[in-house]
């Protein structure tokens, strides 16, 4: 339990540091984790050297899928779009430091996988983008 | 099956020995970690399976497995024996006319399914208006949506009440507009809600509809007559019935399924097939392609013989003592809201939100002690937006489940909050 | 895998210890009546089960049972975790892609009636043409008679030789009127030849047809690789090759699969579901509505696992040895008439016929010795109506099978014409 | 096997006394045998009176089914109609004489079916007809 709910991640989703919209952006994407209707929003601005200058998520979910999307802000801030779409499921993992079974999984990935629909430019979020 | 019901009259009437009962499931006995031992509140997911169903379908494979039909060799003669007996017991626990009458799908979703696609597309046409209700789970939305964008069908719902129950004013209104077909829930699978089955079917046939019904949570939990109800269709599965997964039913009335061009097409529907052309099978196969979940069947017959021992009224008795007790408890809880009507009106369902904190993590927690109950929108997604929340906690309680089992519940959602807070 | 390879060679390169692995099998333990040995010779329509598939399912049931996807505690992580595992080893197993282009079904049947309603209805109109082969079981005919009959496309047939062999001559003239989907089997269940099948994909895919591979007979047999096949669609059956009834497999090319509306809707199958609409999961789950056969899913996993192990090589050969013999022992055998084409160009079937006596018969009187096999026309009527006979007898041969259930089968036959004698 | 296999039985299938067909004839019905393909053309000649006075049948089919149908014809002939509506399951075991598992009851009750379909002017011998 210590390890699935660490403090870190009870902070990030009582008290989220990249929680919003922006407004302009340059990329706006949404999506939902078909599995439990969890929606997260992802609005991006990017300068004009591809550099991620500002990064928001909105929506609802667990602590989870919540502080993994707020720490994925914080990450991508100041990091390229190409370096972006490098990102898979173990640089979440990463940065929540701890291991997920597959269920759970769905809940942490939804706002990589949201991101880098957004980033592509593709209708949907699909499994395969952060596989 | 009279016999049966006179033992269990003679040891204690309308009461079901609930620790005996739990001696038949395994699973029960397991330690989901070190230490922590299962408590199982997910049956309106799934349902645990008793030995006496396990054991018939490992018998089978080491003792008689073949393919049925066409054989003529002992096994083949006896798996057909088997596979067609456990229907002509599945019959006669939904108090059907016929054995022929009870077609083997894989479960509720595909037998509503086989609806939509043979009879809806054989008598629907465009502007058709079928109608539906706001509880319903996918499975009896996404085939008419799909029907409804390939036909041009209308789809129209009775709406919930603020308090679970449906709207039956409403529903009266809409059969004024003439529907061809009313499919509904008999029992939702989040606010627990028992629907007025008999009532709904009377007005529909009034207004010259045809019935579906739903009955993937009634069937296991509620003594079904689908005579005495005068549905047309009804819908279950296996593996919420102390079942195995990968067989449900299709019940119908003889002269609708007569009437009705096959679905799938292969093996064992047909009565004769040319090069180009084929004559379909009568009943049931005629809806029965190809080599069917033939141990599945015989688990499934075994299933319902063991709830019939029980006693399905036995069964509704015991489970709407834990489900009241919950309830109750539950409310007490500061943040804990409760979702569908009062236990009177419902079954062993009683899905939750708690105050700031998401049902996934509340079930992720509860799972720490071993409590194992469901989060998420529960396949019923428009019923949790009318509600106005993406998703719920659900604890569900079936014939193994325990009051001791609900304060375990009571006591890990304070342990919730506490981690949380 | 390769380490289970490894071993094999070191104990001996292409053969199987039939011995040893009779001991897998429970059930060729049973006597048909007393003192009676089991002699199973029917696993053309479906095998027997190895006790690690047994145990793997009846496990399941005592230790992880729970629905699947949508739950996030131990019991339903367990699940999902075998589910979805079985379901990359089976794609291992056929050498596809990936494993989201395997869409769990019933069976073969299911499979190739997914491809009619979803891909077909989807992209046929009236007048394509489809063409199959005359040696189709009834489950690659009846799906394409009832689009025929819902849509007016066409229907062609590659004729059967004489000796049991696709025409491929007239295959090629067929493929000028430009079909637009090629629809075989593999192996078939009847003759037991084994079709050209990556020559027909090639000769197909230039004539700018899409295909269908009905792999019921060839995945129990042979190794299967779809993407060496080509194979736009592949379907087969896990009881067929060791795995448990009620689960199948559709194997579709990834761009065909997404393009593909869904077929059957519900739950599990949804990305989000509104009151009015919804939108379809990515795949495999587009095509998996409903609560799927799990514990099946999870057999037929151990199944695959079963069959890696032996070597799908030593399993060819094994069946090649005792095909061989079969064959010339009952060509030796006055009155008696073999269909299909020798040994080297087919799997493990023998179907005859025996002057003046009707298969049944034959069958009959065999399974007073406990002599297992299959009479009448193996849902491929066609094909019997094209040798202008109405049944045959079947014996077939798998993994298990020994010469000396062969000299069984011969002196049975001996016994059926002195008793018609 | 000697039950299955009683003399009668192989005796009726190899020197069947009621194969054939009736030309001119009152009924006349054929019907398959679903399961492994087996045919059988039953015609009937009826007396002004509703007795059946001739009764032949056609086809192909194994040695049950062929007994059962042979027996069945000889049974019929002299019996009012209304009666052969009346024969069922039963009746069939009993000309036969012995007892059988579900697939090759099918056999045995081809002909029945057809007869009874026939005799009702049915378009398919179904097998609620022998039940
Ligand atoms: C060649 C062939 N195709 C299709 C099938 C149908 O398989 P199933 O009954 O498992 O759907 C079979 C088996 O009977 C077969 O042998
Ligand atoms: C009310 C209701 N309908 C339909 C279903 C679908 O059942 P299955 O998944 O067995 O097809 C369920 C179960 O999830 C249910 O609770």
């Amino acid at each position: 339990m210590d390890d699935l709910y660490r403090e870190v991640i009870i902070e990030h989703y009582k008290n989220p540091s990249h929680r919003g919209k922006l407004d302009p952006h340059d990329i706006s994407f949404a999506d939902n984790n078909p599995l439990c209707g969890d929606h997260i929003q992802i609005d991006l601005r990017v300068g004009a050297d591809g550099v991620v200058t500002d990064a928001r998520f909105d929506g609802h979910g667990c602590a989870i899928s919540q502080a993994s999307a707020d720490l994925l802000m914080e990450f991508i801030i100041g990091k390229p779009l190409e370096e972006v779409k490098k990102l898979n499921k173990e640089s979440v993992l990463e940065l929540l430091g701890i291991d997920l079974g597959p269920v759970r999984l769905k809940c942490a990935l939804l706002s990589l996988k949201v991101l880098k629909a957004g980033v592509y430019g593709l209708g949907e979020a699909s499994d395969d983008l952060v596989e | 099956m009279a016999a049966c019901v006179l033992v269990f009259l003679c040891v204690d009437p309308m009461k079901l020995d609930v620790t005996k009962t739990r001696k038949d499931f395994p699973i029960l006995e397991r330690e989901v970690r070190p230490g922590v031992r299962l408590t199982y509140l997910d049956s309106t997911a799934t349902s645990q399976k008793p030995l006496s169903v396990i054991q018939t379908m490992d018998d089978f494979y080491r003792m008689s497995n073949a393919n049925i039909h066409r054989g003529v060799h002992s096994l083949a003669e006896e798996s057909t024996t088997l596979y067609e007996g456990a229907r002509e017991r599945i019959a006669k626990f939904i108090n059907s006319a016929s054995a022929r009458q009870v077609i083997y799908t894989r479960n509720t979703t595909e037998s509503i399914n086989l609806v939509a696609y043979s009879w809806a597309r054989a008598n629907l046409k465009q502007g058709d208006l079928v109608i539906l209700t706001e509880m319903e789970h996918h499975s009896n939305l996404v085939p008419w949506h799909m029907l409804q964008a390939e036909r041009g069908i209308e789809l129209d719902f009775v709406p919930v009440t603020e308090d679970g129950l449906l709207d039956m004013e409403t529903y009266k209104t809409l059969l004024s507009r003439s529907p061809k077909l009313v499919s509904f829930t008999h029992m939702s699978n989040v606010l627990g809600t028992i629907n007025p089955a008999a009532e709904i079917i009377r007005l529909a046939h009034a207004a010259g509809a045809i019935t579906l019904v739903d009955g993937a949570q009634s069937a296991p939990h509620l003594q079904v007559d689908v005579q005495d109800l005068d549905a047309d269709f009804f819908a279950f599965s296996a593996h919420k019935m102390c079942g195995p997964t990968g067989i449900g039913v299709l019940y119908g009335k003889a002269a609708l399924l007569e009437s009705m061009p096959p679905f799938l097409g292969g093996g064992d529907m047909i009565r004769e097939v040319k090069l180009r052309s084929f004559r379909a099978n009568s009943l049931p196969h005629k809806f029965e392609a190809g080599t069917p979940a033939i141990a599945e069947a015989i688990g499934f017959g075994a299933a319902v013989d063991y709830l019939a021992t029980l006693g399905m009224e036995n069964i509704a008795a015991h489970e709407h003592e834990v489900t009241e007790y919950a309830l109750e408890r539950l409310e007490e809880i500061p943040g804990v809201k409760l979702f569908g009507p009062s236990a009177d009106k419902k079954g062993g369902v009683a899905a939750f939100t708690l105050d700031g904190i998401h049902p996934h993590d509340v079930a992720q927690i509860l799972d720490q002690d071993g409590i194992a109950v469901r989060a998420g929108h529960h396949c019923a997604q428009p019923l949790h937006e009318k509600f106005g929340i993406p998703a719920t906690s659900r604890a569900s309680f079936y014939l193994y489940n325990t009051k001791e089992e609900v304060d375990m519940l009571v006591n890990g959602i304070y342990k919730v909050k506490k981690m949380f807070g």
